[in-house]
């Protein structure tokens, strides 16, 4: 294979799909209760020095819980997929949980602006960055999906976001072209938030996939966090909606509220004073601090965060955003 | 006389102009949506808006917070996902798509990755996220930025979205498809690029504002055409769609 | 590019994906009224010698009125992808419609058999065939709704599928692995029968997709014929069970029971009399011909097809099984 | 006293004892489907059984007339598409998947294409459908067929589909995945594959059945290892599911 230019940057996770197979075909798949608490999940599947990758979009649709229970564990050495992230990422920032991170969009909450603390950790030279786009990173998991080593996309070409990457160009065999190849990338554990579930794992959300259609079908271990458990009859009742199937999945955390202080569409908006809150005291480390400890390292559990956060009376009020009934 | 207005709403109705009807943009929130929607209920009432994460032509009932937040999708003909969106601009159906960024040079790149060395740098910007996608994807690519020399570079310390990269021949080069940038939308000007260099290139100044101020903020030689056109004002109608149906909270059009 | 080895036969549409931007770039985004008679499609979509797509599984969720049309518009010289191809596959094959063709499955009926015209077609020597398999098939369409020249797949290898094919074995840049490469297919036009769409062609399906999500993001041109019309609010209200969005569609077609004989997935099944009735009376390719002038060239729409076949009696019963209410 | 039972019956309870519980394993119609549907309703509770069209782990309410028709599906955890299902095979998930065909020869390899020129065929077949994919991606790939002469052929006319191409190391050296098949399952015996040479080889044999008559009906020199197996009746409990619950109209095993 003639490799006409590549990218410098390292690859965090190996692209041969034969030791993935090897992996998949240990994987059981028996249909089995996998209820967990979000403890036992980051004990059981998310361990220091693993590689993660979080569903949703930054702030729309995230498992949060588990995110705070990462920080709560004190992971550390993570590798990071950042690839739509963004309160997601302001976390474990926070938290200084990943030190190596395939980047596609980092350090900002899109309209809101840019997160402090997450630059000044990026800005430490503390993680290795290999740099990628979205879809790109779209793209690896996607060829991980499909058990191949690579997929070929028409982004990167030209740029140095191709040459901070792992990519490589390539030219097409059939028509000459030139095409940036990127290497499958199978990340140790996924966390995806849904909007319903079943005890097995079945699951369904409503709205837009992202990128979790690909992410569930790449990861070697997918953990599912639920605003509701449903019966498995449920699930078989409209095989059509539901978005992944149980044998991908390894544990099933019922979790309300789970993606707050994000968005949850159809169900409650954001909770932006919130997240606006999170940007300004980052600005000072020693009141960073203090927040993390009230909002996270202090708390024993997700539903006591919502507590502090306001409760149900703040949720109710995101529920009525979410639904346009006030704005 | 001309009405009043700022200088968010004076990029926004410009931007807006080049949005033709019956074409597709690919918007991110803020300026770029709202100029979508504006083009939507004034001139082009056929464009169709797409939002990188998934949503594809909504109702939009706000300005969004995110591009995959659940206003891109309210309403929408279909809620799909990233790749269904950025595989769609790939195999060329989409026409425009918004850029912002740090940094932009003569040739059209966008840096919005880092400022200094990339291991350790002075800045950390958020990167490409579908920015380099959309930029190499789509036909015609829009900016719309505030004119300054800090941001108008001549070459860009790290090229994140390719614009015509080193200049004509240079995508094709590149293996990219045809597309490129189209309009750059400030609060000075409207700039396009020349045909055979693909330099950037001055088009029309907006309303009060010379061409000595636009040089003095760019800090690259512009190319100069024999004809400068003047930018027209953003219309009555053009406000009032503006301020009163695609951003009456003032999100975006409140920040200039 | 090296590449370690080859199919032999030909490639029928050109894998160049800048040819098929183009295409695109040309193709209206305007979501205007589609609506038009499967005798309009055939007219205006489907010439003589273009390559022509079905959608569904062979007699599962099919297009049948206006392959119908097809026959009575004595299409000829088609390219056709026999994909997942059955009572579709045998149908032009007995109005002689195409004669080239890129093979999957053809000729058989799965459970219920062989179609003798078909075979008698297909061992005629009159028709120029490329092997492929169902997923590469799939793969093919796949890299043409990414917009790449090709995409990369583990199966075909070592086998005289593959040497029959247009494919070639590529190494991976990253792991050095073989890899079979497909080339992209841009059919020119795409028929797909849907549970619902709206007039501008936003369109529903429900139950399994089979390739329909490859092939309508891969076609030139794609038609849909639709059991029901709904409005565009109907679309609106539930956006994450759209399958395919208006901008892909130039044709919608009202058709219910358009699927018939086949099986439509919640409202009827297959008429297994008659596709049996095609199998024995194709037999005799006297007999076959007086069949086809009764069935399909001698009627003028598809609903006097289905008067001739039972009428609304027949799809009272098939309706029936579908739903489990009879067996 | 063995209780009665036609060939169809026995290829089908002897292959079911195969799939193990808590495995993946890809059905067509027919008897593969019976085959995994007794092992779910006997010793593998826990089978998932998946149809390439889409369907997984459907509640079956009676055989399928194709592996896209509606009852592939019915009550199913989840309608996808073939893709998902091919990948799904690709990545390693799937354990076992059934092949048929008209020729098979002593590597296991398959034709389901023609027999005869390939441009101007004597007798033309479906060609690979899914078989190919499957029996590149699946971990054991199953064979259930009439044992005959013309069937077994030292060498297949084409290779639609691979068992394990030329022997030991070439499915390796073609770049497949590790996987090929596993059991042969005919009216007369039930094959397997020598570890070393990777031909095929004889496992058990049928009530009933000498070694002379499956050598008699095999078309090539099948390895005999020292010590022959004899395939155990169907038992009553096996029947009765089958006959009861598993193909009640008797579509498929009334074909024998």
């Amino acid at each position: 294979m003639k490799v006409l230019d590549q990218g410098v940057n390292p690859l965090f996770m190996d692209p041969d799909p034969d030791k993935a197979r090897e992996f998949f075909r240990q994987k059981t798949r028996a249909m089995v209760d996998k209820r967990m608490t979000e403890k036992e999940v980051v004990e059981k599947f998310i361990p220091d020095g693993c590689y993660l990758a979080i569903g949703g979009f930054g702030a729309n649709r995230i498992p949060t819980a588990v995110i705070h229970e990462i920080l709560r564990a004190r992971r550390k050495n993570l590798g990071f997929l950042g690839h739509t992230s963004t309160h997601d990422f302001e976390l474990l920032c926070a938290g200084k949980c990943f030190n190596r991170l395939d980047a596609a969009y980092i350090v900002g909450l899109e309209a809101r602006g840019l997160s402090p603390n997450a630059r000044r950790y990026m800005e430490s030279g503390e993680v290795k960055v290999t740099e990628w786009t979205n879809y790109s990173l779209a793209a690896r998991l996607k060829a991980a999906a499909e058990g191949v080593s690579f997929a070929v996309i028409r982004s990167m070409l030209g740029t140095d976001t191709f040459k901070m990457s792992g990519a490589k160009v390539i030219e097409c065999p059939f028509t000459g072209k030139k095409f940036a190849a990127v290497p499958a990338l199978w990340p140790d554990v996924a966390v995806i938030h849904v909007h319903e579930a079943d005890m097995y794992g079945n699951a369904v959300f409503r709205g837009i996939s992202v990128a979790d259609m690909e992410l569930s079908r790449s990861a070697k271990h997918v953990i599912i966090t639920a605003e509701k458990l449903v019966t498995n009859a449920t699930i078989r009742a409209n095989p059509t909606a539901t978005s992944i199937p149980f044998y991908l999945v390894d544990a099933v955390v019922e979790m309300p509220f789970g993606s707050y202080p994000g968005n949850m569409p159809y169900l409650y908006f954001s909770d932006e004073e919130h997240l606006a809150q999170w940007m300004k005291v980052e600005k000072d480390p020693k009141e960073f601090e203090k927040f993390l400890d009230h909002y996270i390292y202090g708390v024993s559990c997700f539903e006591e965060y919502l507590e502090r956060c306001g409760g149900l009376k703040k949720l109710k009020t995101l529920q009525k955003l979410e639904n346009l009934v006030e704005k | 006389m001309a009405p009043s207005y700022n200088t968010m709403e004076m990029m926004i109705c410009v931007a807006s102009r080049y949005l033709e009807d019956g074409k597709t943009v690919a918007v991110g929130t803020g300026a770029p949506c709202a100029a979508a929607m504006l083009a939507q209920k004034t001139q082009s009432p056929n464009l169709v808006i797409l939002f990188e994460a998934g949503g594809i032509s909504p109702l939009l009932p706000q300005m969004p917070i995110s591009v995959g937040d659940s206003r891109t999708f309210f309403r929408a003909v279909m809620a799909a996902g990233m790749t269904e969106m950025m595989t769609t601009c790939s195999r060329g159906l989409v026409d425009y798509a918004f850029l912002g960024g740090a940094q932009i040079d003569k040739f059209g790149n966008i840096n919005s990755t880092v400022v200094g060395d990339f291991y350790k740098p002075k800045v950390r910007f958020p990167g490409s996220g579908g920015a380099n996608d959309f930029a190499s994807f789509c036909w015609r690519t829009m900016i719309m930025t505030v004119h300054s020399k800090s941001r108008f570079v001549e070459k860009c310390e790290f090229v994140t979205s390719p614009g015509f990269l080193s200049g004509a021949g240079a995508r094709e080069a590149a293996g990219l498809p045809e597309g490129g940038p189209y309009k750059i939308v400030t609060d000075l000007a409207v700039m396009g690029f020349e045909e055979k260099t693909k330099s950037m290139m001055i088009e029309s100044l907006h309303p009060g504002v010379d061409l000595d101020k636009v040089k003095a903020e760019t800090g690259f030689e512009l190319v100069i055409p024999k004809q400068i056109g003047s930018t027209a004002h953003p219309t009555e109608k053009e406000l009032k769609v503006l301020r009163e149906d695609v951003d009456p909270l003032k999100l975006v059009i409140g920040r200039a």
